[in-house]
């Protein structure tokens, strides 16, 4: 098992046949993902590597190929539009990798996947891997292995740093997903804990945070509330300098500052571990899965 | 982005917010004759991004042009939370009858814009907020509708209840906020304070604005506004490039993939004893001419004892990385020692790179800290 | 029992205070129907009548008095704003009574109100009836007495002419509801038609179409499908001169001219009986239920 | 309200659809000159708020001025479904290689705006969606939304496959088309046909759209486009004071308040043997100057022998309308007899002003349209 993606997940790549399109299609072809077709508006018909069918629209892919998930390259101006023709066409996963989409875009985009019941994976965010079975996005395969720690967290590469550390110390992963860094995400931390939280493979869940916001507080408490596996935080950001913050409404409106110091009190006020040293996270899981 | 006070209320006059008159001054002569100008009585506010001004004696009242002059030149000799002021507004002072709050924000947890009002506008609003929730009125937009007319109304008749004349100015007020915000593309704006003159009339005495970066390449107006005096040379030459660089005080120079990694290696600088220099992500779909941009700031900067390169190769791939730093040490003449530590994509061409041109490179990030926090100590 | 709107209801008129609202407020009152709130932002304080308390906002009305009803009587500009102050207010049952609202501000105000899970019914309609219980609307009290037979229509006087000669003839009403006239509607026949079918006062239903659109296509297979009570039906518009249609697209969509003819023979071909005059509609009902 | 091809094409013009060149001539002098001007082929089509133009003689295809003037003059002469042509459109012709169809209208089962699309433009497009509907492309517009990009380029890509040009072209004029749709609070827009012409450029030759009546108060340069001359006078003088008139060839005048209502009464006149002279909905909030002006429509129409009011009062006050007739039968000789029905809001208060006034008035509606007939035929 795994949470989002396995082996079965037939993926379409939006932009397979642009710079880092083409090289990450390439990467997970390698890893044994299931990449069913290709979409670049234009370049219907064509095949990129001889092998994968490139089709004008999402709709013709559904149609032809029959793809459940879609993974995003294109650049940030066209990647609301993307995301909404993938969950438009029937597309039930959607991880999109693009940086830089602009927030307001994304306020109607993240409603129109969950009003035509599709689930969002970032934007801004390096996906998900399920080790052993597939992959959707940047993560690098070579870090990850096949086990019982599910990963989330709103970080790229300082998830690989992690889920290198756990493979290393003999700890695989069920799934690693990264939700994204930016303000307005489609898929959140709860909503992976609650997924973890289902998925028979899971044992112990890895929370990777940062400073900003309060996703990770609501996390802290929704953990305690209804969370049965043992979860392992990290937080990074203590050193970050206080902002030259202007304007109140942002601390209005959430009633936190967004400190790492903040988060890392919530989670250990809701009973939850969390390491100083991204490195010492396998510590924090072996005993959470020893005890 | 932020943008100053004196351009948000510009753009908020120019989507029909009732703002009143002022203007900037960059030296304190400019400032005593547009007082003069004025007539009577000009308040005198530090033009800087950073909150907290008044406290910081950056805005004050004046009596006439002599004393704006005075006024606006400590202002001017001012820092404000690290920040030189090199701006002032000033503009004619305002008869107040009452300080109301009017703010939009994007709001991560409910994923929509959120608008808020309350009558006990002021500096103290944040106290409000924290001690009478229940005065602040808020209202969520749905994207999928924008603000809708009850909206605006409710909220405006939640500031001035009984008042209509009044409710009503405040509902176009904040019909009109929504829309400057949307126009601007950005993901805060305030009004604070909204005053009501001593006839009843509302005006926009205080705006603030930040703008999401990624608005900016299709609104190049609005990235006009940027005030690059306002930055570091090296804030502005990282933008440029396309790096997010933010300088600290200490000596360890960090070069990082990724906001959250960068972060952590400062954290882990700290963690080890050192104390980091700078924040400095070459973010993701790197190419060897932004590393050699990353070198050449932070060489620039003479604090630095210790480089750290930490690359975790995903869509940044290590060999770019390890081209850059090549490339770099042909192109500028780099002092302090540099510790690489480099994993990931294409990281096996990137350590020959790196070999053949006399570099060594680690796999491992306590490590890599660990050392460069050292060389660092040594170095000092 | 009724359907939509009874005794208990607790309703709200918007547009209070003027020529329309007050008018038919009054009527309301002398109905019985419990009114007990209005709303003219500006006027909040005053009392209508000097007994129903008047506010600024829908939401001080519904927190104030329990309003659960909403009667719209404000001009057309304004007449979509105020059907979504009602269903954002929590405002279940709102009857948008006025004419002349654009088109396309009904598409999103429709949409809005279902998002809210309210029920609109009109605009441009008459309003509704539960007879000895209460009204909505300008549908006139006299006009109906309590009974049987559920009353649905897109018209309104001409709605008044069945019922009255339903009532005249013995056959009293269990609810009777002006949809209203215009493309775009809240609630349309099937949904009345449903709503009637499992309320066990009414035991036979009249449904009064008119010409345009397939509304009444679309109810004839309905009943067919799924309704057991007996419905008569009556299609104004057979001596209409046939339009001077510019521009395909109406008929590529609906598939379908709207005539009268169409609409009459769309009935009979689904087992509905359609009266020839609105008299005749009495004669119907009777042997409906006498059978 | 519909508006003439020559304006439909004005409004995607100013849209920035591709919309060839073309003036309107009210003469066949000016169509002739305007022929010369373009020189070559023209086409002449009439500006005539009706469908089925090409098949009453209403489109021509004229070669030189002289030619155009010519056949300017016999369209110029036709009358199409009853309304005369006054204004034709001259266009240069166009080389065709394909036509395609676009169309956007307002759904009401779907309660959405629809776009279609088909490859298969041209005169017979709705014989094409009948028989094989699969070539009709659909958009459904969610409201919330608006039209999405990925919509229009899927449309785009499904009009034209394997032709990213095309497509692109297409794309584009679908979203200005909807654009134009919203912007003109139309409720149907046509491009029909979508030309291509050899080069591989789309153009829109033919543009069709409806206004929806009731935005046009807040759209008062789309009203501008009403062409009067295009209705009599009488329908002229009665939208003026807010009702609905349509003029038939009977001869029993009907006035009713309510669309459903007047339908069924003229329903029942011609049940029992009468034909209704008009279609007269004096709608909702009545008052007495409305019923003036609808008797002296009426009795300005010379075919009317009789005249019946059915009146079942709602918001519709039975006392203004007796009123009304009693202001009308002192300020205009009304020689046709009328037979008055009212029931409902008022009825007791309308009775007595009738009766005051020497009118006697009925309550049931088969009665009286059944005298309303009778006294037509007595009055032949």
């Amino acid at each position: 098992m795994a949470i989002f993606a396995d082996k079965k997940t037939r993926v379409l790549i939006q932009g397979i046949t642009g710079r880092d399109g083409s090289f990450h299609a390439r990467q997970m072809l390698e890893y044994g993902t299931q990449i069913v077709a290709g979409v670049t508006p234009g370049k219907g018909g064509q095949r990129f590597d001889d092998s994968v069918p490139v089709f004008d629209t999402v709709d013709e892919a559904v149609q032809a190929e029959g793809a459940t998930a879609s993974v995003i390259y294109v650049p940030a101006a066209f990647a609301s539009s993307a995301i909404c023709e993938a969950a438009d066409s029937g597309i039930s996963l959607i991880v999109a990798i693009t940086e830089g989409v602009p927030v307001l875009d994304m306020l109607r985009t993240v409603r129109y996947v969950s009003d035509r019941g599709a689930r969002l994976i970032g934007p801004n965010c390096p996906g998900l891997i399920s080790p052993g079975q597939t992959k959707l996005g940047i993560i690098p395969g070579q870090i990850a292995a096949p086990g019982p720690v599910g990963v989330v967290s709103r970080s790229g590469t300082l998830t690989y740093e992690v889920v290198s550390a756990l493979t290393r110390a003999g700890y695989g992963q069920s799934t690693c997903v990264g939700i994204g860094g930016d303000p307005i995400i489609g898929t959140n931390f709860i909503d992976c804990l609650d997924a973890f939280e289902v998925d028979p493979q899971t044992e112990a869940i890895v929370l990777i945070g940062e400073i900003g916001g309060s996703d990770e507080q609501e996390a802290a408490r929704h953990i305690k509330e209804d969370l049965s596996k043992p979860v392992v935080g990290f937080v990074a950001g203590r050193t970050a300098p206080p902002g030259r913050r202007m304007g109140h409404a942002g601390a209005i409106i959430s009633g936190s500052q967004g400190t790492a110091a903040e988060k890392i009190a919530t989670f250990r006020e809701n009973g939850v571990e969390v390491a100083e040293r991204p490195l010492e996270v396998p510590d924090f899981i072996a005993s959470a899965l020893g005890g | 982005m932020d943008i100053h006070e004196y351009q948000a209320r510009e753009l908020l006059r120019e989507h029909g917010i009732p703002v009143p008159p002022g203007e900037v001054a960059t030296t304190s002569e400019q400032a005593g004759e547009i007082a003069r100008k004025y007539g009577g009585r000009v308040v005198i506010k530090a033009q800087v991004h950073a909150g907290g001004r008044g406290k910081a004696g950056g805005v004050k009242l004046a009596d006439g042009s002599a004393e704006a002059r005075k006024f606006a030149e400590q202002i001017l000799a001012l820092e404000i939370k690290g920040l030189p002021v090199t701006k002032v507004l000033v503009a004619p002072a305002e008869e107040i009858a009452h300080e109301a709050y009017l703010g939009a924000v994007v709001d991560r947890s409910s994923g929509v814009v959120v608008l808020m009002a309350s009558s006990e506008g002021g500096i103290d609003i944040e106290e409000v907020a924290a001690k009478t929730p229940e005065l602040i009125y808020k209202e969520q937009v749905d994207p999928r509708y924008g603000l809708l007319a009850h909206q605006a109304s409710r909220l405006g008749f939640k500031l001035y209840p009984g008042d209509a004349g009044r409710a009503r100015q405040a509902a176009g007020i904040v019909r009109k906020l929504y829309d400057a915000m949307i126009d601007a593309g950005a993901s805060l704006v305030e009004i604070n304070p909204l005053v009501t003159t001593p006839t009843g009339e509302l005006r926009a005495i205080d705006a603030k604005m930040n703008i999401d970066d990624n608005e900016l390449f299709r609104r190049p107006q609005i990235e006009e506004l940027r005030d690059s005096e306002s930055e570091t040379p090296a804030e502005v030459e990282a933008r440029d490039v396309g790096l997010t660089y933010i300088e600290l005080d200490g000596d360890v120079g960090c070069v990082v993939n990724g906001a959250g990694l960068a972060m952590a290696t400062m954290d882990l600088v700290k963690y080890y004893g050192g104390q980091p220099a700078n924040f400095l992500d070459i973010g993701g779909s790197s190419n060897p001419e932004k590393v050699v941009s990353a070198l050449r700031i932070i060489t620039a900067d003479s604090a630095v004892k210790s480089i750290l390169f930490n690359i975790f190769g995903g869509i940044t791939r290590c060999d770019d990385v390890a081209n850059g730093i090549v490339e770099a040490s042909r192109q500028i003449e780099v002092t302090p020692p540099i510790t690489i530590r480099l994993t990931g994509t294409n990281e096996e061409e990137a350590v020959q790179i790196l070999e053949s041109a006399g570099f060594s490179a680690m796999t491992d990030m306590d490590e890599a800290v660990r050392k460069a926090v050292q060389l660092a100590k040594q170095h000092e």
